[in-house]
């Protein structure tokens, strides 16, 4: 998607200036890790609320009053729900202020921006997506939309890990996805000892197969059957896609996950005979305005706002091996 | 097309008349002492006092025109949080600025600007002064041994992106109209007296003169192309860089450079959010709480250099830069940007 | 061949001899820059470009600021100031004496351009040549153009030295650098007691150009007015009332564009992350307002005191004229008054601010 | 700002205190219902050898008109040294300050053990007086108000 593309999309601007935010009113909130936590959020104004739509892949820069601003992507899918949802990780200054907000705060929030999951090339192909940590938000919001149209694609598989078993993010997706006979999801970890002791997803505590198989995981034990035949594996996500292998024939690696695992992911999936072109990933940057005019997302001449967050690898392969 | 001329001594006048309609920003020296930076004139695009003429015209500005449009901080809006909640105000409208006395590689300057500042999403705060501004230039008689302006096809004489261009032409100055907009204002004008055949002769000739005096250059051709075959060239960059330290003055004082950071502060329950300046630079500038892609100095000389000369031609077609030579006289231990694009220029030949 | 050629040509062979004998891996000097009477940091490796090793009356920067982003031996060209920064950098750990050369410059003070400029009414670039010879510096014409109102001087011109040098090379109290490995000349002696002048003598002279007006008056009218003098001369701002040091101060930091050209040029500033980026807690806002301003050169200069050698580099780098030596040499004189402490002389001696004595500034405390 | 304009004006002082003897002197001063001004807004720290300069000027900057640094008598440092660091570090904030043209005034420190209730009293309420002599801190007058 090009950016003359974009500016044909549907633009919500408050009083027309593209800086404003929107006014949001947090609705739900849970707490997906100890660092972790997911918004639900919808527009204060009930007309935008009405008249808002996005696509799988946009982002949209949130804000508490008085802190800043910072981006994240739309982690609901837009075929799902009443409300808008994004995920983040405590780990700077606006994201600590978000973490302390309850139930009906307000939030900025301007958007969407951004290019999307190219969805009509996607349709009619298998489909694998490799996520890692938190990684997961973006491919989240394009799983969905897929499921949710399932006629229309192929083969769907899900590769996701994380750190240790705390760390796993929307356990209750991981659940529902592998209750779903038509998706294949293969969950690991970079080791099986969790460094948080606590039970994880607090809202869906219980709830969580994934979560009661943990007391049963063993040291030495890397591949381990839990009761519904899903698996819970050991090691880093590249080495578990080797393993996997899936075929490249007629399919799709969309990747989303920590830079490392970006950067490890797309030899693997090389060597299993996917082109750049069949490689799709998500890029994270500090984008501070979101609109391609801050300056500072840019990967070569490739703004990561403006012209992103969506890349084929062949994008930016040009740049990124010393720059990402 | 009139060409006129006024007195220097009558400028003040003008600007009168002008001050009525519009915010006069005019090349001063702050205060009454001439003083210099790293031998430049130090002088800014400032408020016109209004009383007498003390304008230092002779030389381009330390500080340059984008900070009357894209000031060094500005309020985008203010927000306050009431019982309904937060209403969020936008700041009242300016006054339109003429900017008298632009150098013609700072005019160009704004004309780049304006393709980030339109591109995709109009750019709410910079475009409305952009477009309402008056551009008064001024022929460049004396560029300094860093210009090198002629080099990215730009005139010390030259009136492509002016309303109005001036020439020093002795005890007076030539004046001519370049823009309809130019044109509205001149009709506007009184005591203007028509320019005789001889005070045209007497320009062109100082136009042409001025442009021979810009005698730094650097070959553009090709360069975008080298840029790229050289970005992963990290010793070259680590080489370039080793001296360079880090402040922000090559990229804050760079008329093209645009850059900016948006923070927002609040006491008690009101606040309001800022944009300012922010630089490439820095490295904080690209730092991300779990990874910084720009950690090393060397990858952000690149991206500095690279933006302007490689990035921005892929993306508008032109290249970031108007020669201004600002970087390279006002930098504390003259990194000079001509000599690193010439060593890129000078490295191998995997380009035609 | 004047005392600078000589020491360059010595300094040519020393440097590569050091490198061909692999007694450091790197070399730290200057080289000519690409405009006019500048010089530009040279970082290298390679013996061939030590043939543009230089020394002339612009090497103006503070090189001691390049070591702790070095790893590796180094030798490294070294002023007076230059050296004490160095001795304050090992003093806080940043760099260890044994990975230097310290190749020293007995330092006959360096040319401050804005000065040359004022005096001929000329810009650097429209001059041709300006020639040190002993006490006296020779300005050539420049480029002239009719018509722009420069009345024509006699040229070549010949100022007094002491005219044209950097206000803080006219009050350097160690030209000669305290320590060394190599010392590339004499040593000189400090132009305040070379000429049997103390720094009051010296102010005294200050104040006879003042013509007749009261030194303190003059001063005060000075900072009253749009801006000072500084240019030429640095003034004790001690001597104006408080209200006219904040209403002076308030004014100055209006025109700062935050580019921390000050903070990067600083040998002395070594922090990996400065406080004012800090996001949490945020100290200040990155906006440049003139309080923030205000406040980060007061903490700039807190931080750095009893590590300021009084080099100048942070006023001279300001490219908007902010008077900012005149803080620096504040905390530098306070430091010595306070604690009877002066920075960069003891590579041995503790930091000031991680040291107390028993008895000391008791007075204000209440 | 015009004194007239703010009659209602009243000094914030920024009071950091060490927890082993100055804060217990406050709160010593507190049981044992000692009045002193209310203008005082109290930050414990585990030692007067805690303060940072940076503490100083932001107290300023958010709009305090004064700080009161307060740590045990020399000597009685519970950590041996910290309240003699401290005092290099307010001396110089204070005479620096100073120097830019604010008011030596607003900085102030002062060795109070846990049991002086009374010089607690006496300081608070004498700096108290000294900042509503002085007036408003201006460093962010134009911004604040």
């Amino acid at each position: 998607m090009t950016a003359s593309d974009i500016s044909d999309k549907h633009r919500f601007l408050a009083q027309g200036n593209v800086y404003l935010p929107h006014i949001m009113i947090i609705e739900k909130i849970i707490e997906e890790t100890p660092g972790v936590k997911t918004f639900h959020f919808n527009f204060k104004d009930e007309q935008i609320r009405d008249e808002f739509t996005f696509e799988s892949g946009q982002f949209g820069e949130y804000s508490v009053f008085g802190v800043g601003e910072a981006p994240f992507c739309i982690s609901s899918s837009p075929t799902r729900g009443d409300h808008l949802e994004f995920t983040l990780q405590r780990v700077g200054k606006v994201t600590n202020a978000l973490h302390r907000l309850g139930v009906g705060a307000e939030i900025g929030f301007r958007g969407p921006y951004g290019n999307s999951f190219p969805i009509d090339l996607l349709q009619g192909k298998n489909l694998i997506f490799v996520g890692g940590g938190i990684g997961l938000a973006p491919l989240r919001s394009l799983i969905w939309n897929v499921l949710d149209n399932r006629d229309k694609y192929g083969d769907v598989q899900i590769i996701y890990g994380a750190r240790s078993p705390a760390d796993l993010c929307f356990r209750y997706d991981l659940d529902a996805w592998g209750d779903d006979k038509t998706v294949d999801v293969i969950t690991t970890v970079d080791r099986q000892e969790s460094r948080v002791q606590s039970p994880v997803s607090r809202v869906e505590a219980g709830n969580s197969r994934l979560q009661s198989q943990e007391s049963r995981v063993g040291a030495g034990d890397s591949r381990l059957q839990t009761a519904d035949s899903r698996l819970l594996r050991e090691g880093f996500v590249p080495q578990v896609l080797e393993q996997v292998a899936p075929s490249a024939e007629n399919a799709m690696a969309i990747v989303c996950g920590p830079p490392i695992m970006i950067r490890f992911t797309f030899p693997v999936l090389g060597k299993l005979g996917f082109t750049p072109e069949q490689m799709i990933t998500t890029l994270e940057k500090r984008m501070k305005c979101g609109i391609g005019k801050c300056g500072r997302c840019n990967i070569g001449d490739i703004y990561v706002c403006r012209d992103g967050p969506v890349f084929t690898y062949a994008q930016i392969k040009r740049f990124i091996s010393s720059e990402h | 097309m009139g060409i006129k001329k006024i007195a220097k001594k009558d400028i003040g006048n003008l600007l009168h008349q002008w001050g009525k309609d519009y915010t006069i920003l005019v090349p001063s020296t702050e205060g009454d002492t001439a003083l210099t930076v790293h031998g430049s004139r130090f002088t800014v695009h400032g408020l016109w006092d209004g009383s007498d003429v003390n304008l230092d015209w002779h030389r381009n500005t330390v500080k340059p025109p984008k900070s009357n449009f894209l000031p060094p901080m500005e309020e985008m809006f203010r927000f306050q949080k009431g019982k309904e909640g937060h209403s969020i105000e936008l700041p009242q409208e300016e006054r339109r600025q003429l900017i008298f006395g632009i150098r013609p590689c700072d005019a160009r300057s704004l004309r780049l600007l304006d393709m980030i500042f339109t591109d995709v999403y109009q750019d709410p705060y910079y475009l409305p002064k952009r477009n309402s501004a008056v551009l008064v230039g001024l022929v460049c008689l004396r560029p300094y041994d860093s210009c090198f302006c002629t080099s990215l096809g730009i005139s010390p004489g030259g009136s492509d992106d002016v309303d109005l261009l001036l020439t020093d032409i002795g005890d007076e100055f030539l004046i001519e109209e370049i823009s309809d907009k130019g044109k509205r204002l001149m009709e506007l004008t009184a005591g203007l007296e028509d320019a005789t055949e001889d005070d045209i002769t007497k320009a062109s000739e100082a136009k042409e003169k001025a442009y021979g005096k810009v005698t730094r250059k650097i070959d553009t051709q090709h360069l975008k192309d080298k840029l790229l075959s050289s970005f992963e060239d990290e010793t070259y960059w680590e080489k370039v860089a080793a001296k360079c330290i880090g402040c922000g003055i090559c990229t804050f004082l760079c008329p093209t450079c645009y850059c900016f950071d948006i923070t927002d502060e609040k006491v008690k329950k009101q606040g309001a959010r800022f944009r300012c300046w922010d630089s490439c630079a820095f490295s904080l500038y690209t730092k991300m709480p779990m990874e910084n892609p720009r950690e090393e100095k060397w990858q952000r000389v690149r991206q500095k250099v690279c933006h302007k000369f490689e990035f921005y031609p892929m993306s508008f077609d032109v290249i970031a830069c108007t020669g201004c030579g600002r970087c390279i006289r006002l930098c504390p231990v003259n990194w000079d940007i001509c000599q690193t694009l010439e060593g890129i220029r000078d490295r191998g030949g995997d380009h035609q | 061949m004047n005392s600078d050629g000589r020491m360059q040509q010595r300094l040519r062979h020393e440097a590569g001899a050091l490198l061909e004998q692999d007694k450091v891996d790197r070399i730290i000097g200057f080289e000519p820059g690409s405009l006019k009477f500048t010089t530009t940091p040279l970082i290298t490796k390679i013996k061939d470009d030590l043939d543009r090793l230089v020394i002339n009356p612009f090497i103006v920067n503070n090189l001691a600021v390049f070591l702790p982003g070095l790893k590796g031996r180094i030798a490294i060209v070294s002023k007076g100031c230059d050296s004490r920064s160095i001795v304050s950098l090992i003093q806080d750990n940043k760099v260890s004496r044994d990975d230097l050369v310290i190749i020293g410059i007995p330092c006959p003070g360096m040319i401050d351009l804005r000065k040359v400029e004022k005096l001929t009414g000329k810009d650097r670039d429209e001059m041709d040549d300006i020639i040190r010879e002993g006490d006296k510096v020779v300005i050539r014409e420049g480029i002239r153009d009719e018509g722009y109102g420069i009345t024509p001087d006699p040229y070549p011109l010949t100022l007094e030295v002491s005219d044209v040098l950097f206000d803080n090379c006219l009050a350097c109290e160690f030209p000669t650098p305290q320590d060394y490995d190599i010392l590339l000349g004499e040593p000189v002696a400090s132009r305040q007691s070379a000429a049997g002048e103390s720094v009051e003598s010296q102010e005294s002279r200050v104040e006879s150009r003042g013509e007749g007006d009261s030194r303190a008056k003059r001063l005060q009218s000075e900072a009253s007015s749009e801006r000072s003098v500084s240019g030429l001369q640095t003034i004790n701002y001690r001597l104006l009332t408080r209200q006219q040091r904040w209403g002076f101060w308030r004014k100055e930091f209006r025109r700062c564009i935050r580019c921390y050209a000050c903070r990067n040029i600083c040998p002395s500033c070594f922090c990996k992350r400065c406080f004012v980026e800090e996001s949490e807690p945020q100290w200040l806002m990155p906006v440049p307002r003139w309080q923030e301003n205000l406040m980060f050169q007061v903490i700039r200069n807190i931080h750095l005191a009893g590590r300021c050698t009084d080099c100048g580099e942070c006023e001279r780098s300001c490219p908007m004229n902010i008077p900012l030596r005149s803080l620096t040499m504040e905390m530098y004189n306070l430091v010595g008054e306070l604690f009877n402490f002066k920075a960069g002389m003891d590579k041995d001696a503790p930091p000031l601010m991680t040291h107390y004595e028993q008895e000391e500034a008791e007075d204000l405390i209440r | 700002m015009g004194a007239e304009l703010n009659s209602e004006w009243e000094p914030r002082l920024l009071g950091l205190l060490c927890k082993w003897c100055s804060y217990g002197g406050a709160d010593l001063a507190g049981t044992s219902r000692k009045k002193y001004p209310p203008n005082i807004r109290i930050v414990k720290l585990p030692c007067s050898g805690r303060v940072d300069p940076l503490f100083i000027l932001k107290a300023l900057h958010l709009g305090f008109d004064g700080v009161l640094v307060s740590g045990c008598h020399p000597g009685e440092c519970h950590y041996q040294t910290g309240n003699f660091r401290a005092r290099r570090r307010v001396a110089i904030t204070k005479k620096f300050l100073e120097y830019m043209g604010i008011e030596p005034e607003r900085i102030q420190a002062s060795w109070i053990s846990a049991s002086e209730a009374g010089k607690f009293v006496e300081v608070v309420t004498e700096v108290t007086e000294g900042l509503r002599t002085i007036g408003p801190n201006q460093l962010f007058d134009e911004q604040r108000r």
